[in-house]
């Protein structure tokens, strides 16, 4: 809590102190330099957390900038102005909430491309403002309104921009320290595994933006009222750019340094760029320095030299409480291959592969390079669709439906290379993974789900060999590869899948650590009673654990059967001919 | 569908081609967003003007276009883009700075004020019928003749396949003996050369002020995106759905019209077919 | 060469000086003029600043605003109307200004109008669409009806041209401006045989050029500004159109023409209060004494940047009427108060300047005054 | 005999972390260097760090004589190092025919078509759309008409049919009687038993065995292979 009042009441402070130390001007100035400032904390929460560059926040800016300033001509009564501005501020979140999920969705790698359309969008919109005089007054633009509620911007208007500036902020501080600004963070960290994790990442992506267009329409909506003009300038791609930089040298990565940003470089040019003319010049040569060689900008710098300062208090050892259950706890079940193929471009992957696993027990897959084994773990959770053929989990189809779906239907997977939430520590790793399949809509707003602690996991970290253990608080970009293989079983086994789909977990592990894994495998498969489907190249972990194990061979199921059997298999034999396993 | 609108049409899309061929080259290839495109564009509309102030003849227009586009280029590989490669977003970034860089630098150099350069060829001449501008004439064979050889040079030469290699793979690249430092840097220079040659030939046809680089930037970017990044077909086929659609509704409505309608298609293919409508495979 | 590395210099030299030259003031009464430093109208600057100082010189030879001297301040207004106002106002409200002139856009009018509400007398100088009318309020610049009233039915008898084409960037000055025009061609018994208007963003005239040549215009009316005219008359003399049709345009300045170059300005007229060329004395010994003050290679007189000269000399002449700059005095004198200038001699009616209206050729690359049409009363000015 | 490539006393990793630790073997021509170990026992960075996109933290690489450790990858290769990566191994945006002519002297590909006679029904194909396989072999076909004489290769049979893999091992052998050197990465022991005249063993980045083949049996491999 102290870390969300703290700032936000300095900030609260030192701006109520403004017109009474500068003046009523310097109070006018700040005033705008703050509503940019909040479109700017929009974008830095967007750009920061989950690595959307919205290059055309004006859009929002602009449009409820032009229907306020209709309100205040046309609506008489203060409570309805509010009503119908705060109408527009939600249009405008609904609006960019619906772009955002139709370009992402199904895509991971849009970003550049959803930049691009909102540049493409602003500048439809800083045409249409300037070419409809009816609307919006052309390019001379839309004025001779009162602002709302006759609040001067020489005057009152000013505390009550502060009051909404010290709101954003809070409410972002907030953000950061709940649920949801660690799902946010986790967006740009590592969507895929996200995705596995069961999150609807476009829709997170969507919610994001929207709340960023909401504060861009917010600050448009007191941006009428505090210029008593707006013109298609407003809406121009221009300033668009403009927020982008101040976003960038303020720093993207911290609530306050977008304000900063604005701030600072607001006021600057205002006071430099009449007497000093290589201003821009300088502004460009800082704004590239920024994007090259400091990318947390302004903020981050602070930072550093403040936490020398400041020592950090050692935070004691937070007391975590029992998670919910999830969701819906599904029967173990049968999974069925029938007839399943899978091309990419013209590659022939899986032809025809078919075989039905018991409900329960460990199946190993096995098979040379190339057989198609991770391909086949790919079909299952959706990251890619079989091109013919049915998939059929507790008889039901799965084969045609996003990766996002396939946690919640029970399927949990561990990718081959460890795939975890790279800039996060253990222990936020295993928090988003609680969050899964447990956390309501609500919990992402409170901050009690982030000490949740399910009792599987507990049971994990209770091993002492777990190399987890003792390093929760330790960034994941620190760990060596064989420790991120066990969280990211952890990871992938704490929402208790049915099914657990586990791509060579023991890859890089030392003799000890294979052996802890193999426990772990096999200690899951008892307590839950469900099935794991674990690829191995390793014959003696194979032989160990598996109850039944499925050979691959050039994407067909060349054996299905116990490990003995299929020892004694000639084909399998044949396969093998060359190697060692 | 009049003779002059088939021309027209012709000189817009050669004029858009040689334009957006630069960032074809920066961004398809290099994938570096280049913001700046259009200030290599505009430094090169400056080459005439640097040249008589040089009092140097005006054949030097050429040598001087390109040196001087080399010059700036090369110093930026160096100080900025060759940090820049395989970061899309920062890329795009940093470009902007150093387009507003450019912009002053040369507004600082020539001042502000519009320049004019006298057409080289003036008059018109008679072509299926019709009269029409000498110079444009001349332009217009010379671009198709320039992409001809662009086009064959770059399907038998090995420096493109080097370059498509480098950007697909940088580190097996380097394993097969391609510098891939040197690569990259002179493909950007000669990315910024082409965009400065496209600047040299529109000097005559269109306003000349530090800002006209905006007028060209927007317009070749989407060229990119709606054609798919990295081929030359592709680069036509973009060339040709912008210019002509923007051409036609121009003749057929109005210019508001056409702009508004090249903004929406590019929208469209950004958000449904963001590899562009044409993928070799 | 060696002239970028003075104006580097310059620069410097401005940077670090600035700070320093902000003299002692004694009794003097500060005047915020506000040019566009940045921005697409930026090239208008310098010639704005220059014309300013020369008048706030002048002024205060003559003996200043009522007995004190004059101060000008400067502010960039080159940019968005929020920086704009800014801009202004932190002379107003921070640096003590009790008046202002402004040459910028209309955009940045209104905003402005918005904050001083009547509380400061401004100024306003460039061409523009008219009907701006606010207490406070003096207009200089021409207006549409000032520029067409008479030049068109002139140029129709004189050049015998009847078809008209109307082309002009899409916004409200090009609009206004038209709308005006269409009358003035219907009641010369010309004709109007095509209207367009571009967006600010399209550097494309092919098809535009295209219709002029199939509508069989005989006369080109165009309010494209900036830029976008450069480019228009470039590939319009391209075209070979300067034999078809004459060329009419409202804001075709001294740099706009430089632009456009000697070679594509066949038979390109302009029609303004202002030119660099006009040979009365007045004119003559205004342009003398800035191209002396300023140096021979100073940015070209233009009508934009000598209406910051005629504001001052209004605001002058209004403040010495009024005995002093309340707006309520000033507005009260206002009405009929004289002045001279280069443009010859104004006259204020409904707020905005009756003046002489010059129409000129820019065959060959320089405007030749062909007529002038003395004490031209605006149409668009402010009922009383 | 003359040694065309050492390395002694080498280490490197990713970043902060070390993977691999005081690695050291020459290769003569005409000789091949086995190495074998475990998945992510660091084989794979042993080979970048040879090949030159990753730099050594400690220890001396000789090519021919001259210490490379600083040398930039790709005058490595015109020095006369080869390499074929484990994973990303072709240019998947470019045609296989394309693929091999743009390292080498082209022309040499062609001798290798009769070997491989699927690569040359496929010239005009992008080779990302070909099967693992299928690429491996492009990428081992490429590596094998280039003007090199020091041949690094990571894991060439992974995923290659069995008949494939025997054309490999021919190949090699007859560029060992050429006189090159080569580094074999392997889990295959027979094509590596075949090919290798020493051998390197590699367990947690570390080396484990290192011997002759004579002195060293299949068993005592299998039991790197399992530690």
């Amino acid at each position: 809590m102290a870390s969300i009042v703290i700032p936000s009441g300095l900030l609260l402070g030192t701006l109520l102190l403004i017109p009474s130390l500068f003046g009523d001007f310097t109070a006018y100035q700040i005033g705008l330099f703050l509503i940019y400032g909040i479109v700017a904390q929009g974008i830095g929460f967007l750009w920061g957390k989950t690595g959307i560059l919205p290059l055309g926040q004006t859009i929002f800016f602009g449009s409820t900038a032009y229907a306020s300033a209709h309100i205040l001509i046309n609506i008489e009564t203060l409570g309805w102005q509010l009503v119908l501005m705060l109408l527009s501020v939600l249009i405008a979140g609904a609006i960019a909430y619906v772009l955002a999920t139709m370009v992402f969705r199904g895509k991971t790698d849009s970003g550049p491309y959803f930049s691009l359309i909102t540049l493409a969008l602003v500048l439809i919109a800083e045409q249409l403002a300037s070419t409809s005089p009816n609307i919006t007054g052309g390019f001379n633009g839309l004025s001779g309104y009162e602002p709302i509620a006759q609040l001067d911007p020489f005057g009152n208007l000013y505390y009550l921009i502060v009051g909404v500036t010290v709101v954003s902020t809070m409410l972002l501080l907030a953000l950061n320290r709940l649920p949801a600004g660690l799902i946010a963070r986790a967006v740009s960290d590592n969507e895929p595994r996200l995705q596995l994790l069961g999150f609807a990442t476009h829709k997170i992506k969507g919610l994001v933006f929207a709340m960023s267009a909401m504060l861009a329409a917010t600050a448009g909506v007191l941006f009428a009222s505090h210029q008593g003009i707006v013109t298609p300038t407003s809406a121009g791609f221009a300033l668009s750019a403009q927020f982008i930089i101040w976003t960038a040298v303020g720093g993207r990565f911290h609530v306050l340094g977008p304000l900063l940003g604005s701030v600072v470089l607001a006021w600057l040019t205002a006071e430099l760029r009449d007497d000093f003319i290589y201003w821009e010049i300088s502004i460009a040569a800082i704004f590239i320095l920024v994007v090259l060689k400091s990318p947390g900008g302004l903020a981050e710098i602070i930072s550093i030299y403040f936490k020398k300062l400041v020592k950090a208090q050692v935070s004691e050892e937070p007391s975590y409480c029992a998670a919910p259950n999830v969701k819906s706890q599904q029967p173990a079940a049968t999974l069925q291959f029938d007839q399943c193929h899978l091309q990419v471009g013209v590659v022939q992957i899986l032809k025809g592969v078919t075989f039905t696993t018991p409900a329960q027990g460990v199946v190993c897959i096995i098979g040379p390079n190339g057989a198609g084994k991770t391909s086949l773990l790919n079909v299952i959770t959706g990251n890619l669709l079989a091109s013919k053929g049915t998939i059929l989990l507790a008889e039901k189809h799965i084969h045609c439906r996003p990766p996002y779906a396939a946690l919640s239907s029970g399927i949990g997977r561990k990718l081959q290379v460890p795939s975890v939430f790279f800039s996060m520590t253990v222990g936020e790793n295993l928090t988003v993974a609680t969050l899964a399949q447990r956390a309501k809509w609500y919990h992402y707003f409170s901050a009690k789900p982030l000490l949740w602690r399910s009792a599987y996991i507990s049971s994990l970290l209770a091993h002492e060999a777990l190399p987890l253990t003792h390093n929760l608080a330790k960034q994941v970009s620190e760990l060596p590869q064989g420790h991120r293989q066990f969280l990211e079983f952890a990871m992938t086994a704490a929402a208790q899948p049915r099914l657990l789909l586990l791509d060579e977990p023991c890859a890089g592990l030392s003799t000890a650590e294979t052996h802890l894994m193999t426990d772990l495998i096999r200690q899951y498969q008892t307590q839950t009673k469900g099935l794991v489907l674990l690829i191995e190249h390793d014959m003696s972990i194979v032989e160990a654990l598996s109850d039944k194990v499925l050979v691959l061979h050039q994407g067909q199921v060349l054996a299905f059967a116990s490990y003995v059997e299929v020892k004694a298999n000639k084909d399998v034999a044949a396969v093998y001919a060359g190697g060692t396993k | 569908m009049t003779p002059v609108f088939l021309l027209n049409l012709m000189w817009q899309l050669s004029l858009l081609a040689v334009v957006t061929l630069g960032l074809a080259i920066i961004f398809g290839q290099l994938r570096i967003m280049n913001m700046a495109h259009g200030e290599f564009v505009m430094i090169g509309a400056y080459a005439p003007i640097i040249t008589s102030t040089l009092g140097l003849p005006n054949w030097m227009q050429l040598p001087v276009c390109i040196a001087s586009v080399a010059l700036v280029a090369l110093i930026l590989e160096r100080a900025i883009i060759r940090h820049l490669y395989g970061r899309l977003f920062d890329s795009l970034l940093a470009t902007w700075g150093i387009s507003i860089l450019l912009r002053e630098m040369v507004e600082l150099a020539f001042g502000r004020g519009f320049q004019s350069v006298p057409l080289p060829i003036s008059g018109t001449v008679s072509w299926i019928g019709i009269d029409y501008p000498a110079y444009r004439s001349v332009i217009i064979g010379v671009i198709i003749l320039l992409f001809i050889g662009l086009t064959i040079w770059y399907k038998r030469s090995l420096v493109a396949t080097r370059i498509k290699a480098m950007v697909n793979n940088p580190e097996l690249a380097q394993a097969v003996g391609i510098n891939t430092v040197s690569l990259s840097r002179r493909c950007f220079v000669f990315g910024c050369i082409s965009a400065g040659l496209a600047g040299l030939i529109i000097a005559p046809t269109a306003q000349i002020s530090p800002l006209m680089g905006l007028d060209y930037l927007i317009r070749s970017f989407f060229v990119v995106v709606v054609g798919g990044l990295g081929s030359l077909e592709g680069l036509a086929i973009g060339v040709g759905l912008i210019a002509g659609s923007q051409t036609l509704l121009g003749a057929l409505f109005n210019q508001t019209y056409g702009y508004i309608f090249v903004l929406v298609l590019s929208i469209l293919f950004l958000w449904l077919r963001p590899n562009g409508i044409y993928r070799n495979s | 060469m060696k002239n970028i590395f003075n104006k580097l210099l310059i620069g410097a030299a401005l940077a670090y000086g600035v700070s320093f030259g902000a003299s002692v003031a004694v009794a003097e009464i500060k005047i915020g003029v506000l040019v566009p430093d940045s921005g697409p109208a930026g090239l208008f600057g310098p010639s704005t600043r220059n014309s300013a100082m020369l008048a706030a010189e002048q002024i205060n030879a003559a003996g200043g605003i009522n007995g004190e001297a004059i101060k000008i301040l400067f502010a960039d207004v080159g940019v968005p109307p929020a920086e704009a106002t800014q801009a202004a106002l932190r002379l107003w409200r921070g640096k003590g200004v009790e008046a202002f002139v402004g040459m910028h856009d209309s955009g940045v009018r209104e905003a402005l109008l918005g904050r001083f509400k009547g509380q400061v007398p401004f100024v306003y100088t460039p061409v523009y669409e008219g009907n701006a009318c606010a207490a406070g309020l003096y207009a200089t610049g021409e207006t549409p009806s000032q520029q067409l009233a008479p030049v068109i039915p002139y140029l129709m008898s004189t050049k015998s041209v009847s078809k008209w084409y109307l082309i002009g960037h899409d916004y409200n000055w090009p609009r206004d401006t038209n709308v005006l025009a269409k009358q003035y061609i219907a009641k010369a018994g010309g004709q109007v045989v095509g209207e367009e208007y571009l967006p600010m963003s399209v550097a494309e005239y092919d098809s535009s050029l295209q219709k002029i040549k199939a509508s069989g215009a005989d006369a080109v009316l165009i309010t494209l500004v900036g830029g976008g005219s450069v480019g228009f008359n470039v590939a319009y003399a391209g075209f070979g159109l300067d034999q078809q049709a004459i060329r009419l345009g409202t804001l075709i300045e001294e740099n706009t023409l430089a632009g456009i170059g000697a070679t594509n300005a066949n038979g390109l007229y302009a029609s303004a209060g202002y030119f660099s060329t006009i040979n009365s004395p007045a004119a003559q010994e205004f342009a003398a004494s800035y191209y002396q003050q300023f140096g021979a290679d100073a940015a070209p007189l233009n009508t934009l940047g000598e209406s910051a000269y005629e504001g001052l000399m209004l605001l002058a002449a209004l403040a010495n009427k009024a005995g002093s700059l309340d707006v309520a005095a000033m507005d009260a004198a206002a009405e009929g108060i004289q002045y001279q200038s280069p443009r010859g001699p104004a006259t204020m009616e409904g707020r905005h300047v009756s003046q002489t209206i010059y129409l000129a050729d820019g065959t060959g690359g320089a405007f030749e005054i062909v007529k002038s049409f003395a004490n031209v009363a605006s149409t668009d000015a402010c009922n009383q | 005999m003359t040694e065309l490539i050492a390395f002694a006393g080498l280490a490197g990793g990713y970043g902060d972390s070390q993977v691999v630790f005081n690695l050291g073997a020459s290769v003569q021509a005409g000789q091949a260097l086995g190495v074998f170990g475990r998945n992510g026992v660091g084989k794979s960075t042993l080979a970048r760090l040879l090949q030159g996109s990753l730099q050594a933290s400690k220890g001396t690489i000789t090519l021919k004589g001259q210490n490379i450790a600083s040398t930039p990858p790709f005058q490595r290769h015109l020095l006369g190092l080869g390499y074929m990566p484990q994973t990303a191994m072709v240019f998947d945006e470019l045609t296989v025919g394309e693929n091999l002519s743009i390292g080498s002297k082209s022309g040499l590909a062609e001798a290798y078509f009769e070997i491989f006679p699927t690569l040359a029904e496929r010239l005009k194909q992008k080779a990302g759309t070909m099967s693992g396989g299928e690429r491996k072999i492009l990428s081992f076909v490429r590596l094998m008409a280039e003007d090199t004489n020091i041949i690094v290769l990571d894991e060439p049979s992974e995923g290659v049919q069995p008949e494939n893999i025997s054309r490999m091992e021919q190949c090699l052998l007859a560029r060992k009687k050429q006189g090159s050197s080569i580094i074999l990465i392997e889990q295959n022991l027979t094509l590596l038993r075949a090919v290798a005249d020493q051998l390197l063993g590699m367990d947690a980045g570390k080396p484990v065995l290192q011997s002759t083949l004579a002195q060293t049996s299949r068993a005592k491999m299998l039991e790197v292979l399992s530690i």
